[in-house]
């Protein structure tokens, strides 16, 4: 693939990307939905559980996310990280002990403690946030898994959330949090980590579900759209693959 | 006059609105702490002992109330589950919306009883398990075995069970490398994790081996933060490894530190559309650093990566090795790009060298494609030495996942049908 | 912020690599930042006496000896290289070693943990693609190592190839939403 | 062996057995150990993070640097001193600008990153599937070509349509699929394990390469040690 055969590359992604948006803020626009359902997704509901259990036996929640960079494909699911963030600091940051967050990248402990004062912010305008809720964990993987353990085992956390970029390292934060008997919320968008979380938690978030946490956790109408959007991008996705792939097969295209 | 901000659309609303009327959400849950009216938030501090007060389940009711599904843009999803009624209202300041009449508040009570039914039966009850003792035992019980069956051939340093069986990568490996012309230049990215270097090490040695025998020049660069060291450690190995051979110091003209490539990705597309840019720092950087890259001459003729002969990219990650196929590889100018992998990153990068079009011309895959090479080239390295070793372990580790997994599979059976109650166990 | 696309992708160069440049140093500039945080994080716990404050201690003297040291001679120098060594690399590469026990402990509670067909099928691909390593002796006639290539090739290709167009859409929907302002992560 | 390498090697001996005693269980030994690690692996990361980029690419083109170039990292400067200021949580506001142009810069590269990288690339494959002779593992005639082919296609779509999220919503249990979408999640969940069996078994034999050598280190030293 030469210069040009980027290029071309380029405009398609542009197109790609384009239309995308475009479905995106139409559907954004219309957000008075007509009812729509969606499917389960077990997680989803045991977190919800865990918050409100974590607030009433004053347990703390710690929320993870992540080392990868933010200058890269590997930032977005922390970006699904910090709004999970907001949507746990506005739930139990008033509770006995406020929520915990940690990071393995720099850029992303900034944001999160950005996104925790917004969050905190909300509930108490006129509060202080002491620092140390905003963690910056290490900055090589295995440092920064390390780094998470003696809050996993020593913080009283009760439900570790992990969405963020991971590799191998992830193994020890979800066994970490399997001896101290927390439960686990992890996904990730490494198939490294993915793997180890389908292994090791009970109720792995797989892949792009990740992606919907946002809409499952309610927080904001702009999150439902875009997950409808990734809906239907989905299936224009497949209709591409399926219609190329015949045209191809019959020899009309390359 | 009260307003009322609406949470999902910021925009405010007289008070006494219910829903929005920008985006037709529900204000009575949302507007909790956003109510413009300063008496309300500076006077009213509650304490988490505060009863639940009519307005407040009020609250809580109107996240559940069928016949508002359909307003707000999420109250009408099943499965969106709401945070805020039945979990933030728990310890919010309670405020007094202006509108509070008397069948809300009977009807929020009905509701909120229903709701605390329905969640003391969904719930479950939180019980800080301490960590299980079968769970202990069984961690050590597989690191014994794991330890013992490792152990065995390296004490009675018993020679390699079965060589490994030589991979075409393996051989068009050896090939490109033997194309190579004396004095070229070739990039060699050291990009593994910290953690992984004794895999990658083993891989990579018997390349390095080669590629020194043939004196080429080797230009190291990495993207991985801690690699300007790990460069820098693989230098010093091959120095003393050379003076314990040959006996004589390379030339110091012969390795050359770059450091580090930044930025990711995006800085790897940079590096390859010019990467005299990154020359310039790195020379810089380099001076009186490492006394092996004191010279920096040769480098300058490096004004497009295809000048390369030939580029190594030795990884552990399949991010970075993707990132290399996709940024560099296409600038290369049909210089071979060759790959030593972590075996954690061959799944994901296969489909580069085995599918039809080959954009990775040779792979050394962890320590099984190291022991090939180092049996291919004759020469007796890491991955060799810890082949048997290596081959035992992966056997043992199969075997106990199995047999372990059966037995461990029967034994929480017991205990529950012992405990006879249907607590979940996934 | 939407045109820095068109940047990325049709490449009006200067600026992307003026623009690459700066974030790039700007992400340097904040792993400074990061590490501040790190560093009051473990002196807030070694001041207040919290459990685990001598723990904190000990990072804080790791941290400051290694920045004096390697700050002065360079992260290539010897001694830096040394403290590389035999330092950080036994327990970088003793915590993956570790992994190891861990990994096979979880996928033995695996099959407990959730029992199914899709266990079974996740831990018998493990077990394969762990065998076809190497033959072992006395064993050759199953022949694994072409079983693993061709799950390595077929099903095993497949599946990755749907996770990532998925977690690629999921990434592009979550970036129009940062770009489109619909989040805003950094307003605190 | 020189006695730095001694020193080095029983420290590097010391720090190994405490980390594995965290197999045992988690000890005081094992904490000691990863705070020393946490705090020697974040200043290595920072002082690399001076050497090779702030003082290369913005300290010495101040100094050194031709005119224009002065003038560009001059702005450079004043924005990295405003997120320094996040340093310091009572100045933090001052940085918000930064990390929104970090913020969009970053997105955008997610976004572009994703299409470019992932979504061109693995769709144009796939359509390619057929007749790409030779990318088959038993490559023997086209049929098994043709089946690999077809079996690869079916993996990619079921997989891609296992994660469908909007259901149904006049069903009698909203939350369900409908019946044929659930048996595509079923085939797409079939190769998701596979999928993720394979990454995890290469996980695992990475990690069983570093056992191998920690062991081998430590066998080795004392070995050493006792009959030089």
């Amino acid at each position: 693939m030469n210069l040009d055969g980027m290029l071309d590359n380029g405009m398609l992604g542009l197109f790609f990307v384009v239309i995308f948006g475009i479905i995106l803020c139409t559907i954004f626009s219309f957000s008075r939905f007509q009812r729509i359902s969606l499917r389960n997704i077990s997680a989803f509901t045991d977190f919800v559980h865990e918050v409100s259990s974590a607030i009433e036996t004053g347990q703390r929640l710690h929320l993870t996310l992540g080392r990868g960079s933010l200058n890269g494909v590997q930032g977005a699911s922390a970006f699904i990280g910090l709004s999970i963030l907001g949507k746990i600091v506005q739930s139990s940051y008033l509770s006995d002990y406020p929520p915990l967050a940690t990071s393995g990248d720099a850029n992303w402990s900034i944001l999160s403690e950005d996104t925790y004062n917004k969050a905190a912010k909300e509930i108490e305008p006129d509060t202080r946030i002491q620092t140390d809720v905003n963690q910056m964990g290490g900055f090589t993987p295995m440092s920064y898994a390390s780094s998470t353990l003696p809050i996993i085992y020593d913080q009283h956390v009760s439900l570790n959330v992990l969405s963020g970029h991971f590799g191998s390292e992830v193994a020890l934060i979800t066994d970490a949090a399997e001896r101290s008997g927390a439960r686990t919320l992890a996904g990730s968008d490494g198939l490294t980590a993915q793997a180890i979380i389908y292994s090791s938690v009970d109720d792995p978030l797989l892949g792009e579900e990740l992606y919907a946490a946002g809409t499952y956790v309610q927080s904001g109408p702009q999150h439902l759209a875009s997950l409808i959007t990734q809906d239907v991008m989905r299936w224009i996705l497949v209709l591409i693959i399926l219609g190329g792939g015949l045209l191809h097969f019959l020899g009309i295209l390359w | 006059m009260a307003e009322i901000r609406c949470h999902s659309c910021g925009k405010t609303n007289p008070a006494n609105s219910e829903f929005c009327s920008f985006c037709q959400a529900v204000l009575g849950s949302t507007a909790v702490g956003n109510v413009q009216e300063p008496s309300l938030n500076s006077e009213y501090h509650p304490t988490n002992e505060t009863l639940p007060d009519p307005v407040e389940t009020n609250q809580v009711s109107q996240g559940r109330d069928p016949s508002m599904e359909g307003k707000n843009p999420l109250a009408g999803l099943d499965n969106a589950l709401p945070l805020e009624p039945t979990v933030r209202d728990l310890t919010k300041p309670v405020v007094y919306p202006v509108q509070s009449s008397e069948t809300d508040i009977q009807k929020a009570y009905t509701l909120l009883l229903s709701q605390m039914v329905k969640d003391e039966t969904k719930r479950p009850t939180y019980t800080r398990s301490a960590p299980k003792k079968s769970q202990s035992i069984l961690r050590i019980v597989v690191a014994g075995i794991l330890f013992f069956t490792i152990l065995v051939p390296i004490l009675w340093n018993k020679p390699a069970a079965q060589l490994p069986s030589l991979s075409t990568e393996l051989i068009l490996f050896d090939q490109k490398i033997s194309e190579l012309s004396p004095g070229a230049t070739v990039l060699y990215s050291v990009d593994y994790d910290p953690s992984a270097t004794a895999e990658m090490e083993a891989a990579s040695w018997a390349v390095i081996n080669q590629l020194m025998a043939r004196d080429i020049q080797l230009v190291l660069v990495s993207t991985t933060p801690t690699g300007p060291v790990q460069a820098a450690r693989l230098v010093q190995n091959i120095i003393s490894t050379q003076q314990n051979q040959v006996g004589s110091p390379l030339p110091a003209s012969q390795i050359i530190n770059l450091g580090l490539i930044p930025g990711g990705s995006a800085g790897l597309a940079s590096f390859s559309e010019n990467p005299s840019f990154f020359l310039k720092d790195a020379t810089e950087m380099q001076m009186g650093e490492n006394p092996a890259s004191e010279q920096t001459q040769p480098v300058l003729d490096l004004t497009s990566i295809s000048n390369l002969a030939m580029v190594v990219v030795v990884t552990d990650t399949p991010e970075t090795a993707r990132n290399w196929i996709e940024q560099v590889q296409p600038w290369l100018g049909g210089k071979p790009l060759m790959m030593i992998l972590s075996a954690q990153a061959e799944p994901l990068i296969q489909s580069y060298y085995e599918g039809g079009i080959r954009q990775v011309e040779g792979v050394v895959i962890s320590v099984a494609g190291g022991a090939g090479y180092e049996e291919l080239v004759g020469i007796k390295g890491p991955a060799l030495e810890m082949w048997s070793a290596f081959v035992n372990a992966s056997w043992i580790a199969g075997t106990l996942i199995i047999l372990a997994g059966m037995i461990h599979l029967v034994y929480t059976q017991m205990v529950q049908e012992k405990q006879g109650s249907g607590e979940k166990t996934s | 912020m939407g045109y820095f696309i068109d940047l990325d992708l049709v490449g009006l160069n200067w600026l992307r690599q003026l623009i690459l440049h700066w974030v790039v140093v700007l992400s340097a500039v904040a792993v400074l930042v990061g590490f501040a945080n790190l560093f009051r994080t473990h002196w807030n716990k070694t001041t207040n006496r919290k459990p685990g404050s001598g723990f904190s201690l000990v990072t804080l003297v790791a941290m400051i000896l290694t920045l004096v040291f390697v700050g002065f001679f360079g992260p290539t120098d010897p001694l830096s290289i040394w403290i590389f060594n035999n330092i950080q690399l036994p327990i970088e590469i003793s915590l993956l070693a570790i992994l190891a026990v861990v990994l096979i402990v979880a996928s033995v509670r695996f099959l407990s943990r959730s029992p199914g067909v899709f266990s079974v099928i996740f831990i018998s691909t493990v077990v394969v693609l762990i065998w076809g390593v190497a033959s072992f002796p006395g064993l050759d006639f199953i022949n694994f190592s072409s079983l693993r290539t061709w799950i390595l090739q077929i099903p095993a290709t497949a599946g990755a190839r749907g996770l990532l167009l998925g977690v690629a859409l999921g990434t592009i929907a979550t970036g129009l939403r940062v770009l489109l302002g619909m989040d805003r992560p950094y307003e605190g | 062996m020189s006695t730095a390498d001694l020193v080095g090697a029983l420290i590097g001996l010391f720090l190994t057995l405490s980390i594995f005693s965290y197999l045992l269980g988690d000890n005081y030994l094992f904490r000691l150990v990863i705070h020393i690690f946490i705090g020697v692996a974040s200043a290595f990361v920072v002082v690399i993070a001076w050497y090779n980029v702030i003082w290369p690419q913005l300290i010495q083109p101040l100094l050194y640097g031709a005119l224009t170039e002065r003038a560009l990292t001059i702005i450079l400067l004043i924005l990295s001193l405003l997120l320094l200021t996040k340093a310091v949580p009572s100045l933090s506001n001052f940085g918000r600008p930064v990390m929104a142009i970090l913020v969009g810069v970053g997105a955008a590269t997610a976004i572009s990153g994703a299409v470019v990288g992932t979504v061109i690339p693995q769709v144009i494959d796939s359509i390619r599937l057929f007749n790409l002779p030779g990318s088959t593992g038993s490559g023997i005639g086209s049929w098994s070509t043709l089946f690999n082919s077809g079996l690869l296609l079916v993996g990619t779509l079921t997989t891609l349509t296992y994660f469908h999220f909007i259901t149904r919503t006049d069903s009698k249990h909203p939350g369900q699929k409908t019946a044929w979408l659930r048996w595509f999640a079923k085939a797409g969940k079939f190769f998701i394990s596979i999928t993720l069996g394979a990454v995890f078994a290469g996980v695992l034999l990475a990690s069983l390469a570093a056992l191998v050598d920690r062991l081998d280190f430590i066998v080795s030293l004392v070995e050493k040690l006792f009959n030089p």
